[in-house]
């Protein structure tokens, strides 16, 4: 007989996954409409629905308790902290984002629309879920719903042979990598014998003194590394991400680069900063001892901003390039991850926010112009800035906030960034970090210099609709506001630890 | 006949090293896919020796690992429908599943 | 007049000698153009001559002081520089100090000057710039004045290099007329060349008097330096070379380089290019003697070195000599004069070096009457004959009369013939220079015998100017004869004016032999430093009136002769040129000095600028141009298709990230195989990583 | 009637200005640039008002203003100005007005031109007034943005190349300089708060100093940090090559801005931020940064004499120029030295402002700045000779004019620490006065030119930006105690504070 507390608790759990039900219900509702209306004729209904049910999923947060590190719900697959608490309603932005994207830009045609929005907002659930899960099982199942069916949204322009080739390159790669990692789980499993990641955590400790139980542990982290650093696109497992970025479509890219990228981040720390880090409670924390991953990581992470950073330098298709800079941006993300204190964790939460307005809002605005009649590459950029001002000048601000110049966003999180691997006294890694804006600029620059300097050499008029420049305000104002003035966002990040 | 648990993890390694030698070599989509198969069999099969040989101290629930395979045999069927449905659509227009023909996406 | 000769009345009137001349400059420099030229020339030369007469009414007040040593005025105006700091403050003051010295200067300055500013207004009719040649000349008074009248070093620096730059605007007067210009920029660096050694002197005194005096000493105030110069005794020797003689140097490089001293007399000649009153007013009579008051003015520090002082004799001595063998064999009227004016420069800066400060400045003041009636003298013929070369004169007696008989007062005197001002001096300096007593035995007594001869040589050459501009035919041409023609009013007053001055120039400062007293000397005494060599010793005045005699018959020997050469037989020279042909070429061509310095210091300087260009554009910053040229010789070596050499450390740089880049990119092949490859090469790598830590 | 908060209106007024120049529509070019000069009049007039009001003798910050602005990193809006930033602000203000009138010909673009014009003069008076050294950094990095599109879109021929170089120069300083920050922000703690600081004043506090910031390396590495940053800016040798290619592509007006303002940016962060931070590292670096201080001089001069572009022989000269103040500033046994040179700051910034002035009326009229294909102008446009004679004199220290007096205080004052330099610097002065006059020469004397026998003399506008320049030069060479009482205590102060 089921004990009282626990249906109890079971039903009180539901009401924590809230914001998942509604998105579900969303998907039903946009499947229903799209069978029974012809669907070519709709898209702006699917758009409505699909907000609707994204800015939905946000309400139920407000009603929850006080997120607490130790809240756990549904028999402890979820844990309800401030990370979750914060993550859920990012993810819902960047769904509404993306969405809003598609709708604007004519990249994705009408017959493939509704699809395109279910898919989006599964994928939403399962990164809500993924950030939610403390349980090795549930942690699997997120990754993999997300994994899956992103695979889908790449792929999901049937005609075009460039997304086709994507999708292929992203689902074998992505199967193989997390398929790795699941060989990491299980050996986590036979080591700690539970998937919940609290008894683990006891396990892993006591464990790392032996050196033949050691041996599995670095195995297993390896696995695990292999997964995350794929969802992240970070080096040595980043081949996959210009290749896929070029073929999805851009509104896609522009979800990849931001969504999935940072549902891997924030695993990186549901994983990492329980199992293999000691001192919670000091806001320094140790690795294991005898598992030195942080000095791996930061080498990985030094590799992968230079990598990013020189490869982009001469590319002249944009989105290729923002690619690259999106692997650029992952080594910088590292640098929170490997500076293994509070501060670090809050830089890396903060850098995602700002990451995701001003690299959605590059991807927009090079969306904006493939679909007003210009092309990917940057000879259709050349001298715009003279024929289509605004476009260009919010351009400029994303590329320059993307840089880390001061009056933008992108200098605050770089900032962050640094004092986090400053704190902790890794200066060597701050000084790469230094060289690589450095590098960073030259090719944002060209993009820049393109627009502004250069003589134009087509001649085409690219018109962007309202609702473009509207989208575009949206995303300038953060990038601009959290710029010069970032208290409240510095609070709200500082309450989760 | 009594067997230890050493050996199913030997198999289950074996199996994975299988499988990643078949995702290496093949230049077959579908042969790819058998070896993320084969990658997924192995790890379900490390749950299930793990959850079988594990004393009850040791563990809080004894079938978690069972329910983990499962789990896992479930997702790698949505996982390879998915992927067929990829390289199908890549094979009606392209009239080709080798892997070498996809590759003017690079630089 | 009473009332101005009151000291308290005539301090506060100190500011308007050097402002005056500067208020004149700024009206004809700025509104120059709008006023008519008879305003111009009244502007230009009434400032002059006020400032002259309040320079009289100050000699006068402070003959009226009794005390000698109290006589002197020091007029403040305001805080120039001050900068404070816990050991020390380093303040100047910008104040004027009148004293016998600076009034016998100003006197010079501003009587000379307003008779060349008359001179100017004759000879430079018809110029169409006349506002900006009375501007200049009265911007150069204004800097003269300053100098004179400065009461610390930094100002009087500032005087210094003003004159520098009023001399070069004025020798390049005539700017378009390219090889003018460049004479005017070769004197301007040549003076700067002399600055540097005065501003190194300037910083070693005070700092070394600042360390000294433990941080009391605050500016380079004149009276300050005199009562702690004593200090430099005690400083410790620099390489050997005590602080007084290393200080005294660099102030005498200094003065070569402003009063056209060996080594740095080059541009004196070439500044002959500006008009001919310039030359009188500047390379004559004031800018160059800048050096002689310099020296004369820092006398206590000049007597405590005595190793200076025997070196600013002997090159002084030297280049009279050296100056006056190059006159000898000049055919332009005004290099010979500017030859003549180093050689007499020299014969100053000898007197000064044997400590008879009072006699230096006795010659200059006889030298800037007679130099200055030369050069306008000259300046007359010029004007007339309208060419420098002294071949093309000849005969000018009969249709200049004035010119000449005033020429011929002032070329009576620089030859040393009692009892012209000329002589007194010279014999003055000679006399002081045979009783020194200077460092190395017997050096007094060459300095005499080389002085001696440099006498003969200037009573030589100064014959030659005078019988082959005055004396036999008309040489020019008959055409040019027809309309030679004496200069007109106001250009003959000024050279009789001169000319009386140099005739009774003399009686200022008489030598001992007449008992009779030395005015000048004992207008000076408080200025110069107590125990100064000359002065009326008991000696024996027959050994004085010997030496007299002595210097009186080499010059009239040397008239003689220059007589026999030019006038009575004139194929001698040619014959004698010929024979020693080789020594009279290198005469000629001024022992090949532009030559030799044109070798030895511009030429490699320009090559290294040269370099230095080259190195900046191509080894730092890496331009283009010459880096494709390189790459194309080696890119077939390496082979790879865009690469360029490493062209320069900058551009090199940003070459070597975007070579990495093009790497990279080659790197990302696009064949999943290559990817899921990457994957396991990935795990491998990170299990190494892990390894090693 | 002055505002209170002077120096926020002063700083930002300029940005009023911008923001109201983007809603002018493009057919009223002439109103933009009428909106342009009246948002620096004010700024003006409050500069004067803050020199006049500013007491000489106080040792502390004036006209303070601090707000909170992030309490997460404890960063406040901290404004404050002493003695080196008055006569700066003075400079800032005075050269923004002169420069909007200089660049009343520019005619493409006009909107974008003065917006980001008033954009790059508020960042820059930004510097100047920053106490806090996070605003410090922003408004550093601020001043790049409209510098790289004003150099970029105005520019000569090989403007791109020249933006992106100055660009990515200034770039590597200043990344440097933002480790470096963000070390003393970890390394510090206020006593009063216990929170770590960007406070310029707490900082410079070494009791506040942490352990791991007294270790020694850490501290020369920051200083070494600071100073390749600033030494970018200033530039000295090694870094300078962005200069040349900078003035010669930019347009007259900002290659103005640049030498007369953006130069002094390096020494005024070394006397702002070095000194008072890392006081025992100055010391230790005084020689290094002497030396290189002497090479700039020297090898500035021999560059100078080399070129062929007037533009370029000026870039060089202030590289020549800017090695005096560096010599000066590294002497801390008088305060002589370092007097002299704050004042070269400012008499550099009016000189070269000046002589670019002058270039851009020739260029104007001529479209070459080859220095060997004019010859004789001297005939032609007289009064253009007048002026450029007074700036070439100015330029080469001529005594009577403002730079003889800065030079001749950093000579003296650095001779009694370094002689050897000292003396081998002295030389400068021989080498300067060799190229300014050989240029005075082959562009102004010798034959008319008859190619250029028609140019037109300069204009009234002209003459209006360049006399209340030459009536500076030649007032401060006379009288330089209006500048030197000013920056007297300040620096009596900074040097004690090195000296510890």
């Amino acid at each position: 007989m089921i004990p009282e507390n626990f249906i109890q608790s079971n039903l009180q759990g539901i009401s924590f996954i809230g914001p998942e039900l509604i998105l579900t219900l969303a998907i039903l509702l946009i499947l229903l409409v799209g069978v029974l209306l012809p669907y070519w004729r709709h898209r702006i209904l699917f758009t409505i629905l699909a907000v609707a049910g994204l800015a939905g999923s946000v309400l139920p947060l407000w009603k929850l308790p006080q997120p607490a590190p130790d809240l756990t719900y549904l028999s402890n697959l979820f844990v309800w902290d401030w990370l979750t608490f914060l993550s859920k309603p990012f993810f819902a932005v960047v769904g509404v984002l993306t969405i809003l994207l598609t709708q604007v830009t004519g990249e994705i045609d009408n017959s493939e629309y509704s699809e395109c929005t279910i898919l989006v907002l599964a994928v939403t659930m399962g990164m809500m879920l993924l950030v939610a899960s403390t349980d090795l099982l549930m942690i699997y199942l997120a990754f993999e719903t997300m994994g899956i069916l992103s695979y889908l949204l790449v792929g999901i322009r049937a005609r075009d042979e460039r997304s086709g080739e994507a999708a292929l390159k992203y689902v074998l790669y992505g199967a193989f990598t997390s398929g790795t990692m699941l060989f990491g789980f299980s050996l986590l499993f036979g080591l700690a014998g539970s998937t919940d990641l609290l008894a683990i955590s006891q396990k892993v400790a006591f464990a790392s003194q032996h050196p033949q139980d050691r041996l599995l542990l670095i195995v297993a982290i390896l696995f695990f590394l292999a997964g995350l650093l794929f969802k992240t696109a970070s080096f040595p497992f980043h081949f996959w991400c210009p290749d896929v970025y070029e073929g999805a479509p851009t509104p896609i890219t522009a979800f990849l680069s931001v969504g999935p990228k940072a549902a891997g981040f924030v695993l990186f720390i549901r994983l990492f900063y329980p199992l293999f880090a000691t001192g919670h409670d000091a806001t320094i924390y140790e690795a294991v001892s005898g598992l030195d991953w942080p000095s791996i990581l930061a080498l990985v992470s030094a590799i992968t901003m230079t990598l990013g950073n020189l490869a982009a330098i001469h590319q002249n298709n944009l989105k290729r390039l923002l690619a690259y800079s999106s692997i650029a941006h992952a080594g910088y993300l590292l640098m929170g991850i490997v500076s293994l204190s509070d501060l670090g964790l809050r830089s890396v939460v903060f850098y995602l926010v700002v990451y995701l307005f001003m690299n959605v809002g590059a991807f927009a605005v090079v969306a904006m112009v493939a679909s007003a009649g210009g092309s990917e590459e940057i000879d259709s950029y050349r001298g715009l800035g003279a024929r289509a001002p605004y476009v260009c000048v919010a351009m400029a601000i994303f590329l320059f906030s993307l840089i880390g110049l001061p009056p933008f966003a992108g200098f605050v999180g770089k900032v962050y960034l640094f004092a986090a691997v400053i704190y902790k006294k890794i200066y060597w890694l701050a000084v790469v970090a230094a060289l690589n804006t450095v590098i960073s600029l030259y090719y944002y620059l060209r993009i820049v210099k393109a627009m502004f300097l250069e003589k134009p050499t087509e001649t085409i008029q690219i018109q962007v609709p309202l609702s473009s420049r509207v989208l575009l305000l949206a995303l300038l104002v953060p990038t601009l506001g959290l710029g010069i003035y970032w208290q409240p966002l510095a609070r709200v990040v500082s309450g989760m630890f | 006949m009594q067997y230890s648990l050493p050996s199913f993890l030997i198999v289950s390694s074996l199996l994975f090293c299988l499988g990643m030698y078949t995702v290496l070599t093949r230049r077959n989509a579908i042969g790819i896919l058998m070896g993320i198969e084969l990658v997924l069999n192995g790890a379900g099969l490390n749950f299930v020796a793990f959850s079988r040989f594990l004393e009850p101290s040791q563990t809080t629930n004894l079938l978690s690992g069972q329910i983990f395979t499962l789990f896992i045999i479930a997702v790698a069927a949505a996982e390879v429908a998915v992927a067929l449905a990829i390289v199908l659509s890549l094979y009606s227009r392209m009239k080709s599943i080798d892997v070498e023909d996809f590759k003017n996406l690079r630089g | 007049m009473t009332n101005l000769i009151d000291p308290l009345h005539m301090k506060n009137m100190l500011w308007l000698i050097p402002c005056l001349p500067l208020a004149g400059a700024v009206i004809n420099g700025l509104l120059g153009k709008r006023l008519p030229v008879r305003l111009v020339h009244f502007v230009g030369c009434a400032s002059v001559f006020l400032a002259f007469l309040i320079s009289v009414a100050g000699f006068f007040t402070l003959l009226g002081i009794e005390e000698p040593h109290q006589r002197f005025l020091i007029q403040p105006l305001y805080q120039w520089i001050l900068t404070v700091w816990h050991q020390g403050s380093f303040s100047l003051q910008v104040a004027f100090r009148l004293d016998p010295l600076s009034i016998t200067l100003c006197l010079v300055v501003t009587g000379v000057g307003f008779l060349i500013h008359l001179y100017s207004v004759g000879y430079m009719a018809g110029d169409e710039s006349q506002a900006r040649y009375f501007a200049y000349l009265n911007l150069f008074t204004f800097s003269m004045l300053l100098l004179v009248l400065a009461d610390n070093l930094l100002l009087m620096f500032v005087g210094w290099e003003g004159v520098g730059l009023c001399s070069y605007l004025l020798i390049g007067f005539w700017f378009t007329d390219l090889e003018k210009a460049q004479a005017g920029m070769k004197a301007f660096i040549v003076n700067r060349v002399g600055d540097f050694g005065f501003f190194v002197g300037l910083m070693l005194l005070f700092w070394t008097l600042f360390e000294g005096s433990n941080g009391t000493i605050t500016g380079l105030g004149f009276q300050q330096l005199r009562e702690s110069i004593p200090l430099l005794n005690s400083a410790s020797p620099i390489l050997g070379v005590g602080l007084a003689t290393w200080i005294g140097l660099l102030f005498f490089v200094g003065a070569t380089g402003k009063s056209a001293q060996i080594p740095l007399y080059i541009w004196l000649p070439d500044a002959m290019a500006g008009p001919t009153p310039v030359s009188a007013f500047i390379h004559a009579a004031t800018m160059v003697t800048a050096g002689v008051y310099m020296i004369v003015r820092l006398n206590f520090l000049y007597v405590i070195a005595p190793a200076a002082m025997a070196v600013v004799a002997v090159v002084g001595g030297v280049t009279a000599f050296y100056a006056a063998t190059i006159a000898l064999t000049q055919n332009d009227i005004k290099r010979v004069l500017a030859y003549s004016t180093i050689s007499q420069l020299g014969y100053m800066f000898l007197a000064v070096g044997v400590a008879a400060f009072s006699t230096g400045i006795f010659h200059l003041v006889t030298h800037a009457f007679f130099k200055a009636l030369l050069f306008l003298g000259a300046g007359s013929v010029i004007h007339a004959v309208h060419s420098n070369d002294m071949l093309e004169m000849g005969g000018l007696k009969k249709y200049m009369p004035h010119t000449y008989l005033t020429f011929m007062a002032a070329y009576l005197a620089i030859s040393g013939i009692p009892p012209f001002s000329g002589f007194v001096s010279k014999d003055e300096i000679l006399w002081a220079t045979f009783n020194s007593h200077l460092p190395v035995a017997g050096l007094g007594k060459a300095l005499w015998a080389l002085g001696l001869l440099t006498a003969g040589l200037t009573a030589f050459y100064m014959t030659r100017l005078v019988a082959l501009t005055f004396m036999g035919g008309f040489r020019g041409g008959l055409e040019k004869e027809k309309h030679l023609h004496e200069s007109p009013s106001v250009m003959t007053f000024p050279l009789m004016a001169l000319a009386v001055l140099s005739v009774v120039g003399g009686v200022i400062g008489l030598p001992a032999v007449t008992h009779l007293p030395n005015l000048l000397h004992d207008f000076l005494g408080p200025v110069l430093s107590s125990h100064g060599a000359s002065g009326h010793q008991a000696h024996a005045y027959w050994l004085e009136l010997l030496l007299m005699l002595i210097s009186i018959g080499v010059a009239t020997t040397g008239i003689y002769l220059g007589w026999l050469f030019y006038v009575k037989r004139p194929e001698l020279p040619g014959k004698v040129a010929a024979r020693f042909a080789k020594m009279y070429q290198v005469l000629e061509q001024k022992y090949y000095v532009d030559e030799i310095y044109q070798a030895l210091f511009v030429r490699p300087l320009l090559k290294l600028v040269a370099l230095s260009g080259r190195f900046d554009l191509n080894t730092i910053d890496g331009a283009v141009n010459l880096s494709s040229r390189v790459t194309a010789k080696f890119s077939f070596l390496i082979g790879w298709e865009d690469l360029k050499i490493v062209d320069g450390a900058v551009n090199g740089l940003a070459e070597i990230f975007k070579r990495w880049g093009a790497a990279l990119r080659h790197l990302q092949t696009g064949k999943i195989q290559h990817y899921l490859y990457s994957v396991v090469l990935g795990i491998f790598g990170l299990c190494v990583f892990m390894f090693l830590f | 009637m002055l505002p209170d908060h002077l120096l926020s209106w002063m700083i930002f007024f300029p940005l009023l200005g911008a923001g109201l120049i983007l809603f002018v529509p493009k057919r009223y070019p002439t109103v933009m640039k009428g909106i342009a000069l009246a948002a620096t009049i004010p700024p003006l007039w409050w500069a004067a008002n803050l020199y006049v009001q500013f007491d000489r003798w106080g040792t502390g910050f004036q006209y303070v203003e601090k707000v909170p602005w992030i309490r997460a990193f404890n960063i406040h809006y901290y404004l404050g100005i002493d003695g080196i930033s008055v006569p700066m602000v003075l400079l800032t203000a005075l050269l923004s007005f002169i420069c909007i009138i200089a660049s009343w010909n520019i005619n493409e673009h006009v909107r974008g031109y003065f917006a980001l014009f008033l954009l790059l003069d508020t960042s820059m008076k930004g510097v100047f007034c920053a106490l806090d050294f996070f605003m410090f950094y922003v408004f550093w990095e601020l001043m790049l943005l409209p510098m790289y599109f004003l150099i970029g879109i105005w520019g000569g021929p090989r403007k791109e190349y020249a933006a992106i170089k100055f660009f990515l120069f200034t770039l590597v300083g200043s990344v440097l300089m933002l480790v470096v920050m963000l070390v003393f922000y970890f390394g510090s703690v206020e006593p009063a708060t216990g929170l770590h600081s960007f406070d310029l004043t707490i900082l410079a506090d070494q009791s506040v100093h942490q352990a791991f910031l007294r270790s020694h390396t850490i501290r020369w590495l920051c200083y070494l940090g600071l100073f390749i940053g600033f030494a970018i800016k200033i530039p000295l040798v090694p870094f300078h090559t962005w200069l040349p290619d900078a003035h010669v592509e930019a347009p007259t007006a900002i290659s103005v801005i640049l030498a007369g303002i953006l130069l002094k940016m390096g020494t005024y962060g070394i006397l702002r931020i070095s000194y008072p931070l890392l006081p025992d590292m100055a010391r230790e670096f005084a020689l290094f940064a002497a030396t290189l201080g002497l090479i700039s001089i020297i090898y500035g001069a021999l560059c100078a004499m080399a070129q062929t572009d007037l533009k370029k022989l000026i870039a060089y000269s202030s590289i020549s120029h800017m090695g005096f103040v560096m010599l000066g500033m590294s002497v801390f046994s008088n305060t002589t030295a370092i007097n002299g040179a704050v004042l070269q700051m400012f008499n550099h910034g009016t000189v070269t402002a000046m002589l670019f002035l002058l270039v851009g009326v020739i260029y104007d009229r001529a479209h070459i700045r080859d220095i060997d294909s004019f010859g004789g102008l001297a005939k032609t446009m007289p009064v253009y000779a007048g002026y450029t004679g007074l700036a070439f004199f100015a330029a080469l220290g001529l005594p009577g004019l403002s730079s003889f007096i800065s030079e001749a205080l950093v000579l003296v004052g650095s001779f009694q620490q370094y002689k050897i330099i000292t003396i081998t610097a002295t030389t400068g002065i021989i080498l300067t006065a060799a190229y300014f006059l050989w240029t005075m020469q082959r562009v102004f004397l010798g034959p008319q030119n008859k190619k250029w026998a028609d140019l037109p003399e300069i204009s009234l506008r002209e003459a209006f930006t360049l006399t209340p320049l030459a009536l500076i030069v030649v007032l401060l060479g006379f009288y330089p105690m209006p500048v030197l009482d000013l920056i007297g205590a300040t620096l009596k102060h900074t040097v004690a504070m090195v000296v510890g």
